[in-house]
């Protein structure tokens, strides 16, 4: 299982905070992408975004980061702080 | 030092810690509030939301990346969360070092990528509603251009 | 504001001045304090001479021209003159602008133009005697590259 | 008559703060630094010093700034404030 959070605007549209995923072996963030947004169309929506964000264990990363039992990824839009 | 706090800050006490050391020359301090920047929308404030572990963990990382950098003695970094009002302070960065220069660059080195690493995201609440505040791409290319003017 | 004196201020109330207006979004000081710069010869402080009449002229004319270039707000520049010690503060820059971008420079530009052009002597008085204190190249150069890098 | 004042490194060198000096027409701050010159020993060598500095009535100028009666005019070496 892993953890996944969501922030902000994404926060808000998907009506979730977080969730619990189950993963199995050679899983990316691209994987659970595809895999979240298949769970509506506001889910599919959202997961297509172009400026969508991901970070594993608190570390922004991309597409191909790979994702194992335990993890923590988190989804999110551009930072807007300061 | 790193501070994530809905508390307000108080400028004269994070200086007094900033300006004890007689090594130091040279003493920037950057703070960053609520303004009126919108159009005439009647701005009532922002709420802030942020990333609890990973906003330190990104602030600890700015913070060694600038010491990487110049020659810096004190560094603080606050950031606050919650609802804030108008003209409420949201940020300070301070930093010390012998040399003014290396001061200035590094407190705004630090702010520009707080910007656009750290993850906080503002809404805005206005009379006519709340709504999310875009990423702006200026922050962006401010962040960019360190890696042209940068020291060696 | 501009304020050439032999008393200490206080940055907590330079601070209070500067932040009190909705509009400004970022607030940036600079503090310069007299520092143990030399090479183990026991510095004692430094006695620092102006010309009266001079020195408020030029500190002005210095922030008309950066009023020119930066949409600031609130500018404050205090230089101290006279006897002070090791730890001492010397001058305050503050500045307050709706953009953090023209708050940095301004406060930068302020200081390096006080630097190589208001009519300051700095005289250091340390185990081995006093000596007054060489002009830095490094000094006219930062204030030189500035007209490269002015907004238009 | 002009009021020449002297600052920081060059007062003490010349062990004066001010003086008031008789000006003739067509005078300009070369002519003033040559009157002074000749006062001594010291003062030729401080008025020959590559990085000296001349106001008159409080601005910076050049060698070849006029002088008239009534003006101020001030000798210092390169600032070093801040």
């Amino acid at each position: 299982m892993i953890k996944v959070l969501f922030f902000a605007r994404l926060r808000e549209q998907l009506a979730t905070d977080s969730l619990q995923l189950a993963v199995t072996e050679n899983m990316t963030t691209e994987h659970i992408r595809q895999q979240l947004a298949q769970k509506g169309a506001t889910w599919a929506q959202v997961m297509s975004a172009d400026t969508l964000l991901v970070a594993v264990n608190q570390e922004i990363t991309d597409w191909s980061h790979s994702v194992n039992s335990g993890d923590e990824v988190a989804f999110f839009p551009p930072v807007t702080g300061g | 030092m790193i501070f994530v706090q809905s508390e307000d800050f108080v400028v004269a006490d994070e200086y007094q810690r900033l300006a004890s050391d007689n090594q130091d020359g040279a003493i920037v301090t950057f703070v960053g509030k609520v303004r009126d920047f919108n159009e005439g929308l009647g701005i009532q404030g922002l709420s802030l939301e942020h990333y609890p572990g990973m906003t330190e963990k990104v602030l600890n990382d700015i913070e060694a990346q600038a010491r990487q950098h110049w020659p810096l003695n004190k560094v603080t970094i606050i950031h606050r969360f919650g609802d804030l009002s108008l003209g409420e302070q949201i940020v300070f960065i301070g930093v010390t070092s012998p040399h003014r220069k290396a001061a200035f660059a590094a407190c705004e080195f630090l702010i520009d990528f707080l910007k656009t690493r750290a993850p906080f995201w503002k809404k805005e609440r206005t009379n006519a509603g709340s709504k999310w505040l875009d990423a702006k791409a200026s922050d962006d290319d401010h962040a960019q251009q360190w890696s042209e003017k940068l020291p060696k």
